[in-house]
C-alpha cells in the first residue's frame, strides 16, 4: 500500500522520494544510441526509462498532404516493461499515448514536413517514431515525449539513390524547428505535483497534459485521469508547465 | 492547406457569428430495445447514441466487486465521411472512445452497480466538424433517458480558432483549417471541466478564452437538454 | 415472453400489432439524407431503422472483370441498435445480411457495372454500399435490400479531373437499370407471414429470402431459420414475395 | 465473360447431359482420430469431411443448457482454386459454413447432448464447382460414420441453367457463367429441403423446375450414400 | 493410455505396431493429384496422410534479393485432422513445421530461384508451397517435407503472355536441383526411434529434425521435445538422418 | 549476395578471430517492477530481459493443474533493425519464443508451481546478429535474478561457418553471408544441450565441430553469467 503512504506524505507536503512538488526526479537523456536507427534517444526520470528510435524511409505521400513527408508514432507497451502490461495490439492507454506525443510534435510544426518531400504527389520521407517502453515506473507520457523530441533532433535524413536509400549513410540532419516538450500537471487533493512516481500515480485526482513550444505557446492539452478539473486551476496548470517546459527543453 | 479565408467581415463561411453555435436538434428514444438513446446533430453533424444496461458483465473476470463499469464506443459510420472510412476501430476511435469515457464517467454513481456494465455507443452518421462533443451530447442524454442515477448532465461543445478569430462549435471544414480547436465538456451544475483537448498553437491567454467562451456556450447546450429531458417526461 | 403471445395469436389468424399475414408494417423512405455520401437512404418498417449510403472512388478493376465497376456490400450490425448486438468484426449474421443484399442487386444486373469503367484494366469506379443498422425490430434483411437499392438509386457518380474524384461535385446518376427487392416470406407453423417483428422473429420455423425484379424474375434465393421447408410451400412462396415486390418497388 | 459455348448439341462441355450427375465417390473414415470423417468427390470437386464430437464445449459460457451446439467450418485448401486462395476464413466462406449448419441442423437430436458440442469441418481439397453441396454430402456421411443420431441423412447438389438449358451438377466452368445456379439439400425420407440458395435470374417457372430435378439427382446421390453406410458397416 | 503401452514395449526393444526402431511405416507417394496446383504430393506415412500443393504466380521479388524468385511455405493444421487443432491463425506448432520445411529447402539451394526471375526487381515467380494435413497419425514434420519437395518436383512453371500467367497451360517444370530430405531421430529412453506414431510422440524425451542433401550434407537441424539432447547422442542422430535419408529420396 | 569477403587474413570484418566472442556486457535487475531482469549486449546486439512471477494464471482454464508454465515472448524493438519492423509477432518470433521456451524450460522446477504460470520477455533494442542466443543468456540471468528455483543456468551462443572458416557469435553480417548458421544452448553444469538450429550446407564433421566450439564458447559466456550474478548478490 505504498500509495496510501504516498497519498499521506502529500496531505502534509511531503514526497515518498523527498522530492518537491513541482520537481522532477533526476532526469538522464542519451542520444545516438541504437545504431540502426536514424535517430535514438534513450530518457530516463528516476527509475522509469523509455527508448525512442526514429526510421526514415520513403513512400507516397497521403492523398490530401501531396507535398509533406509523413510522421507516425507508435509506442509499446512492452509486457517486459512492467507486469500489468499485456502482448497484444497496442492499448487504450498506448494509442492515447501515442496521439499525444503525436500531437505535440504535429501541431507545434517541430518538424519541417514540406522539407520531407522528394517527388510531389510521388515520394516523400516518412518518419516513423516508435517508443518503446523499458521500465515502467511512472510519468511514461512527459519521458515519452521527452524523448521522442530528442530522437528526433538526433535524426538524420539517410542518404538517396534514385529516390532509394542507402542504408547506413546519411545526408543531413532532419529539420527541426521546434522543440516542444510535453508537461503533465497533476492534482491530488489540492496540490499540484509534477512527475508522479509510479505509486503516486494511482493517487492522482485528474491530470493535464500539456505540450509547450519555445515560444510559451501551448500546442496540445488532454485532460486524463477520472476526475474533473475546477476551472480555476487551469491558468495555474498552464504556468506551471511553461515555466518547467524550459528546464526541460535545455537538455534536449 | 491554409489558404481558404473562414472569416469574412466578421463572418463564418456558414453565416455564423464567431460565438454562434450552429443549428442545435436533439430527440430521445430513437432505439426500441436500447434502455435510452438519443440524437443530436450540430448542424449537419449527425450523432446516436444509446445505452445498454445497467446489464451483467461477462466474461466473470472483467467485473469488478467492488463498482460497476462503463464502457463507450464511439464510431463513424463508412458514409460519414468524405473519403470511406472502412469499418472497426483505429486509432483515433480508440483514443476518442476513451475520453469519452472520462467526460462522462464522473456524473454516474457507478459505485451503485458493482459488477455491473454500463454500455455507452455512439455512432456518427454524418460528420461535419465537432463529431465527438456532438456524441458527448447524445450520451449524455441517453443516460438521462435509461435512467441511469447521475449527479450531472454533461454538455460538451468545440471551440477554436479560425483566421485569428476566436470561435465556438466548429464545422468540418473550420476544423480542418483551423490554428487550434479545442473539444470540450463540463458538468454545467457542478462547474467543472470533464473533458478538454487542444490541438494547434494558442498562447495562455487564448486557451482560458476559449475556456470562457466554451462554458458559455455548454451552458445554452445544457438549457436545450433539460428542455428535451422535460418535454419527454411530459411526453410520457 | 412476447413472443409466445405473438405465436398464440398467429394461431389465431391474428398479428400482435393488428396487421394482416401478407402485410408490412408502415414504410418510410427517406433518401439524400447523409450529404458525405454520394447516395443514401433511410428506410423504416415501423421501428426498424436502417440506413444505406453509397460511397464511390476509383480503383483497379478486378483481374476477371477489368472492364467493370466494382460493387461491395458491407454491414455493420452496430451495438448501438440492439442489445445482443457485439462490437467487433461482422458477425455471421451481418456477413450473410450483407452477401443476400449484394446477389440481389448484382444478379439482377441491377448496377450497369459496365458502364463504370474508367480505363479497362487500370481504372474503374468502385461502389461501396454500407448498411449501417440503427434500430433492430425486425426483419432486417427487407430493410436493408430496400435501403440499399434507394440509395443506389440515389446516388450520383462524382466528378473526375484527370481520373481523380473532385469531393462534392458530381457528374450523373449512378446507373441503374433494374429495381430488384427482397422479400423475405416466413412460416409460422401452417402459416405464411411478411416482415415479422422482433418478437415474431423468435417464433418462425422458417424462412426463405426472395429477390424480384421488375420482370418478375427471381434474382436470388436463401432459406433462412432453424426449419426445414416443404416443397409445396415453395410456389406459394415466390407466388407472394413476386406480388409484394411491385408494391414496395413503387416506393423507391 | 458468358461467350463461349456451354451446350454443344445436347451435351456439356464434359460431355455429360443435362440431368447427368458427375462421376461421384464416396469414402469413410479417412481421419484416425475423429469420430467419423468421409471424402466425397463429385467429379474433380474432393471434400473430406470430419465430425469430432459429441465433446464438451468450453469456454463454459458458450454452452447451452438445454442442448447441444452444432458448429461447421467449411474451408478452401490454398490450393484448391486456381489462384491461389489466402488461408482462413472471409465472408464467402462464413456465410457458407453458416447455409451447411442449417442444412444439417434439422436432421440431428441435438436436444439429446445439453452442454455439449458436435463440430463438424469441411475441408475442400480441389474445387470444380458445386463445393459447398459436395461439402454437405461428406458431412452427412461423417455424421452417420460418428454415430451421431440423426432423423435423416442429407443429401446435396447444384442444379442451374446454361446456355438457357437447365443442368444438374455444375462443374466449375459452368457454374462461373451459368445463368443461373442453385445450391440444394434435402432430407430425402423427410422429403424435406434444407438448404436452398440461387444466384441468377430465373422465372417462377424455371425455379421449380429446377427444384424438381434437383430432389431427382439428390435421391440418386442418397441411394449412393446408403450403399456406402451400408458397405462399410458391412466390413467392419 | 496407449501411450503408456507403447512405451512399456520400447524398453523391451519392440514397437507398439511392430516395427523396427528405425524402420518407417508403410510409405505412399502419390503426385499430380490436383489439377488446379501447379504441382501437388500427397504422402502417406501409415495413416498420417500430409497434401502439399504448389501455386506459382507473379509479383514483385523481396527488395534485397531483386533477381531471385520467391518461395513461401505454409502450413494448415485443419481442425479437421486431429481433435486437438484449433480453427484460427496457424498455431506455434504450424508455424515451426512450416520454418523446417522452408529451411530444409531454401538452405540446400533445392529450388533454383535465380531462374525465376523474370524482370529484375519488378517481376518473379513466386511459388506458395501450402501444406495440408488431412490426417494426424503422427510425424507430421518428415510427411509435410517429403510432401513439399515431391510436390515441387513435380511442379511446372505456368506459361506467360506479356508477363502474365496464363492458368492451365504450362511450360516446363519448376527448376529443383536437390532433393532435401527431413528426417526426425527421437529418443525415448536410451532409444532411438524414427517415424514415431501418434502415441509415440507423446512419449518421446526428445527430438532432433535433420534436413539431409543428396551430398549428404546437413542442411537445417532443430532440435525439438522438452528435454535436452546430450552431445554424444548427435553424431548418431545425423549418421542415422544421413543414412535413412537415402532411402526416402529414392521415392519421390 | 556472398561477394564481400567476411574473413582477410584470418581475421573477420570486425578484427575478430574465428573463435573470438564479441566485447559482452551483463547487467541485472534493470526493470523495477520484474521479479527479475537483465540486459545482455554481444556487441552492438542488445536484449533486455524481464520475468514476472511466479503469478496467477488467467483466464483459469489455461491452468495446468499438477504443474506450472513458462511463457515466453521474443520480440524485436521496430527500431532494431535497418529497416524498421512493424510491431507485433510475425512468424519467425513465433517460432524463437517456443525454441526459447524449451531452451529454458528443462532448467526450472515448473512442477512446483501448479497452475502458476511464469513469463519471461526479451525485447531486442538493437539487432546485430545472434539475437536469439543474446535473448537467452539474458533470460536465463533474469529468471535467477527472479529466484526462480532452477536446475542450472542456460548459457547460449551462435557458431556458423563465414568464407569456409568456422566461427563464433556470427554479427549481422556474418549471419547474412554465412554458409552455415547455428544457434546453440546448454546447461552448463549438466553438459546438455537445449537448443540446436542449424541452416546451411554442412558435412556431419563440420556440425561435430561446430557443437564443440559453441560448448566451448557457452562455457566462457556461463563464467561472466555466474560472475555477475554473484557481484549482484554481494552488492546486495
Amino acid at each position: 500500500m505504498e500509495e496510501l503512504y504516498a497519498l499521506e506524505l502529500i496531505h502534509k507536503g511531503k514526497r515518498i522520494d523527498g522530492r518537491k512538488f513541482d520537481e522532477f526526479r533526476a532526469i538522464e537523456i542519451s542520444t545516438n544510441i541504437i545504431s540502426t536507427a536514424e535517430g535514438s534517444a534513450k530518457v530516463k526520470f528516476g527509475e522509469t526509462e523509455v527508448i525512442a528510435g526514429v526510421k526514415i524511409g520513403t513512400g507516397k505521400p497521403f492523398p490530401d498532404t501531396p507535398d509533406r513527408g509523413i510522421l507516425i508514432v507508435n509506442t509499446e507497451f512492452t509486457p517486459m516493461a512492467s507486469p500489468e502490461f499485456e502482448a497484444g495490439p497496442p492499448s487504450e492507454n498506448a494509442v492515447e499515448l501515442s496521439r499525444i506525443v503525436d500531437r505535440g510534435i504535429r501541431e507545434s510544426d517541430a518538424i519541417e514536413l514540406d522539407k520531407l518531400c522528394l517527388v510531389e504527389g510521388e515520394n516523400v520521407f516518412s518518419t516513423f517514431v516508435d517508443i518503446h517502453i523499458i521500465n515502467h515506473h511512472g510519468n511514461l507520457q512527459d519521458a515519452a515525449s521527452l524523448a521522442s523530441i530528442a530522437a528526433l533532433r538526433n535524426a538524420r535524413l539517410p542518404k538517396l539513390e534514385n529516390d532509394k536509400i542507402v542504408r547506413g549513410e546519411y545526408d543531413k540532419p532532419l529539420p527541426v524547428a521546434f522543440t516542444p516538450i510535453n508537461i503533465t500537471v497533476s492534482k491530488v487533493g489540492d496540490n499540484f505535483i509534477l512527475d508522479p512516481n509510479y505509486d503516486e500515480e494511482k493517487i492522482l485526482d485528474s491530470k493535464l497534459s500539456i505540450s509547450v513550444r519555445d515560444d510559451d505557446k501551448i500546442c496540445a492539452l488532454q485532460k486524463q485521469g477520472v476526475n474533473e478539473i475546477k476551472f480555476e486551476d487551469i491558468e495555474r496548470m498552464l504556468d506551471t508547465a511553461i515555466e518547467k517546459s524550459k528546464e526541460l527543453r535545455k537538455l534536449v | 492547406m491554409k489558404e481558404e479565408k473562414l472569416m469574412v467581415d466578421g463572418k463564418r463561411i456558414d453565416g455564423r457569428l464567431p460565438e454562434q453555435l450552429r443549428d442545435i436538434k436533439m430527440k430521445l428514444n430513437v432505439v426500441t430495445r436500447a434502455n435510452g438513446s438519443a440524437e443530436v446533430k450540430f448542424g449537419k453533424t449527425t450523432a446516436i447514441a444509446s445505452v445498454h444496461g445497467p446489464r451483467a458483465l461477462f466474461p466473470r473476470y472483467l467485473q469488478e466487486s467492488g463498482t460497476g463499469i462503463l464502457r463507450i464506443r464511439y464510431n463513424m459510420a463508412p458514409f460519414s465521411v468524405n473519403d470511406r472510412k472502412s469499418p472497426g476501430p483505429d486509432r483515433r476511435s480508440t483514443e476518442i472512445s476513451k475520453v469519452i469515457r472520462l467526460a462522462l464517467g464522473p456524473t454516474i454513481f457507478l459505485e451503485d452497480f458493482p459488477k455491473i456494465t454500463i454500455d455507452g455507443f455512439a455512432e456518427i452518421i454524418e460528420a461535419d466538424g465537432s463529431t465527438r462533443v456532438t456524441a458527448i451530447n447524445a450520451l449524455s442524454l441517453a443516460l438521462a433517458a435509461a435512467g441511469i442515477p447521475m449527479e450531472d448532465l454533461v454538455a460538451s461543445c468545440s471551440v477554436g480558432k479560425i483566421d485569428g478569430t476566436l470561435v465556438v462549435d466548429l464545422n468540418g471544414k473550420e476544423d480542418n483549417n483551423s490554428e487550434a480547436d479545442m473539444a470540450f465538456a463540463m458538468l454545467p451544475n457542478k462547474g467543472v471541466i470533464s473533458l478538454l483537448q487542444m490541438d494547434g498553437a494558442l498562447t495562455k491567454k487564448e486557451v482560458l478564452k476559449l475556456l470562457q467562451s466554451a462554458k458559455e456556450s455548454c451552458m445554452k447546450i445544457y438549457e436545450m437538454q433539460i428542455k428535451v429531458l422535460k418535454d419527454f417526461y411530459k411526453g410520457e
